[in-house]
């Protein structure tokens, strides 16, 4: 089986990604997303804590931590990029003018619920951030996780059992060996590496999964 | 590459339709988009919604719009100015809906529908006539009224200058309902004086970010168009 | 009686308008406080269309038409002054920023309710512009109207017969005979013009009103 | 005149007082007044409720204010940063107690306190334990929790540069939550790394009208300090 590594998994998620769109890389893994998108397409990022237009690292000796992403690392200002207070950013999140936002889960559920703020362990520090606030604001939220855990069990689930971000906010997720829409109907196999089978799919996540064709 | 600038201003409103709802910045003439209407006038869409802080006056602008028996109700906060016969009469005439909204809550309901908020709790018009009917609460000792988001399927502005991408400055206090129009419509529309290169608007002073922004159309000047 | 003309009432106004106040001056009548500011106080007026800082009307052959008050008037804008969108002039407006707002009226009650809208004729079309967010939003509003119609009937009533524009508004009411505070106590005389008594102010009114000694 | 600069840091915040609820601008380090958190720390108030995006992190601004114990309760969105052990050792030794409140809530409920609104049905948090025992109510087919303004009887901001009237400009992303804070405090006390004439921010340009300040306070950056 190919699995896809966290690389490749960025790359698929890029293509999906059209010229003009508006999108919200999350912390942690979807930030790579920006690595794979196409030099030739413009494509906007928007950083929650008040930029549009974000471009990539700066060289170490260009680093300004007055221009940091929400991840707190440093990023560059594209030509025709603009800064706005946290009013204006959350406006442009929940407001539904963000095209496509990409987040990490600890739990997508078949109709798309998302659990990816708390993993509700009782000593845990609760901390949310923008993670609710993106799970419902785009017009589409992509996922990108490993399908399992450490353990070995399904993150895409039935019904989530972590706290939940959001309900019935995903759209489709990205993991390292299929994609799959979810959402009212349930979960669908949008494509699956070489050499897994729908079965064994199945049987990875105890779902009642089908397969459909996507136009190219 | 991107650009949203279109060669023409009858390109800008190619889609509207019938029955729109349509936002249009200005108060008074200030920052009214008057060539937009113009192209809107000759695209020929009727029965169509008008969210404005005016009603038109004079023979521009929405004035034209309702002389030319296009609008089928207003929702804004002050129709009767002076030289404002056009609304008038078609509104005596029972033939155009108006929805009354006092300024600050026009500009908040706005504001609510490009923020994504669901509805809210403001101050304005409680145990006033414009509240009639409508849900009331006492929050911390304070009486407001329930207001829900006005969201448009098309709003019309008039900036000074913008990029290709559809970054905004305006001029001066033609600013107005702009901004916050520019966030709640389904589509923005926005007639530019000047477009500049992209990067050439100080990202520290660019007054509406892109995102909000979909089609530009630069519009010369009236004073330049004639001198030229 | 030395009744109050429109430019002795603006200039008993400017009186009680401390420098440093951020204050919006209704159309009309209020407008023309402006002329009666001390320039040697630093006074910040506000207009709703989207400026702070406005200046004095400018010089014929300086109008500008995109620099205007809320009553469509060229003005001029101050070094210091700023401009912002219909959005953030009404936060100032209804976020209790403002200091004071000054109004004319209809009816002013006792209480402090305020018509000055609406006539409630039938065949009126109705306007309300920013009337009502003025009269909820400023920290103190201010009335500026004669105290009679060209009726002889007194427009501070014990209860508004107008249409309100807003409820327990109105802190003080400036006329051309009298000065009232109004609020929860009634309403209490603050001055009266040389040559009139209270006693024909209570006629006048039909008020049972006391005279207040104001701290000079 | 007017002039709302004072001469020192510990003038600048003089009025705290003890039970004080206190915004603090910035999203990690950009935009965060630590010196004027250095001040307050100096001052000596206590029993302070902190609004702020995060709960400190490493020795400096509101970390060491946590550290310093003068901090009763924190309202923010993002508490567990790296090096937030100060916060961490308080909360768990329950001496500290939080409200967590999704970032775009905490802005839209700021917001809501400049601009005088009552309440907002906002959709974020819906179905989550956030919204816990929180009234809820489905508008046009989608579902919103009520949430309430978030005032402050003072907030720390810090900005690039302002004037005597209190007219500020900002710098990049420090901007972040400055001038909604500024709007929504009694009394907004801001730290510039530049005081300058009346008249020389573009009015075009200015971010956060003089309406919203009370004082300014001129602090050398910390880079130029260490040069000077």
């Amino acid at each position: 089986m190919q699995r896809l590594n966290r690389e490749a998994m960025a790359a698929r998620v890029a293509k999906d990604i059209p010229e003009g769109a508006y999108v919200n890389l999350g912390i942690g893994l979807p930030t790579m997303v920006a690595n794979f998108l196409p030099a030739e397409k413009e494509i906007f990022l928007q950083s929650e804590n008040g930029l549009l237009g974000m471009g990539r690292a700066p060289a170490e000796t260009d680093v300004d931590w007055e221009l940091i992403n929400a991840g707190k690392q440093p990023v560059t200002l594209l030509a025709g990029g603009s800064f706005f207070h946290h009013g204006d950013s959350f406006s442009m999140m929940r407001g539904g003018h963000i095209d496509i936002c990409v987040l990490g889960a600890f739990q997508v559920s078949v109709h798309g619920d998302l659990a990816n703020w708390h993993t509700g362990a009782p000593d845990a520090i609760p901390a949310v951030g923008g993670a609710m606030d993106l799970a419902i604001g785009a017009k589409q939220v992509f996922v990108m996780m490993d399908l399992l855990t450490k353990n070995g069990e399904s993150k895409l689930v039935k019904a989530c059992t972590y706290p939940l971000t959001g309900l019935a906010c995903v759209s489709r997720v990205y993991t390292d060996v299929a994609v799959f829409d979810v959402g009212a109907a349930g979960a669908r196999v949008v494509e699956i590496v070489d050499g897994l089978s729908l079965d064994e799919l199945r049987a990875l996540t105890h779902l009642p999964l089908e397969q459909i064709l996507e136009a190219a | 590459m991107i650009d949203k600038v279109v060669g023409s201003i009858q390109d800008a409103v190619a889609d509207l339709q019938d029955g729109a709802s349509i936002m249009i910045s200005g108060f008074g003439d200030a920052g009214s988009p008057h060539e937009l209407i113009d192209a809107v006038i000759e695209h020929g869409a009727t029965d169509l919604t008008i969210i404005s802080n005016n009603a038109g006056a004079g023979e521009h602008g929405i004035a034209a719009l309702i002389k030319a028996n296009r609008v089928r109700k207003v929702i804004c906060s002050f129709p009767r100015q002076a030289a404002s016969h056009h609304f008038e009469a078609r509104y005596r005439a029972g033939e155009i809906e108006l929805e009354l909204v006092p300024q600050g809550n026009l500009a908040a309901r706005i504001q609510a529908a490009g923020s994504g908020l669901g509805a809210i709790f403001t101050p304005t018009g409680y145990g006033t006539l414009l509240a009639e009917g409508k849900e009331t609460r006492e929050i911390d000792g304070r009486n407001y009224v329930l207001e829900y988001p006005i969201h448009a399927d098309f709003a019309l502005v008039k900036a000074l200058a913008g990029d290709r991408w559809g970054n905004l400055v305006y001029r001066k206090v033609a600013r107005n309902f702009g901004p916050i129009m520019a966030m709640a419509a389904a589509k923005t529309i926005v007639q530019v004086a000047d477009v500049v290169e992209l990067g050439s608007l100080d990202p520290e002073c660019i007054v509406t970010p892109s995102i909000f922004v979909d089609t530009l159309v630069r519009v010369v000047p009236r004073a330049t168009a004639v001198a030229a």
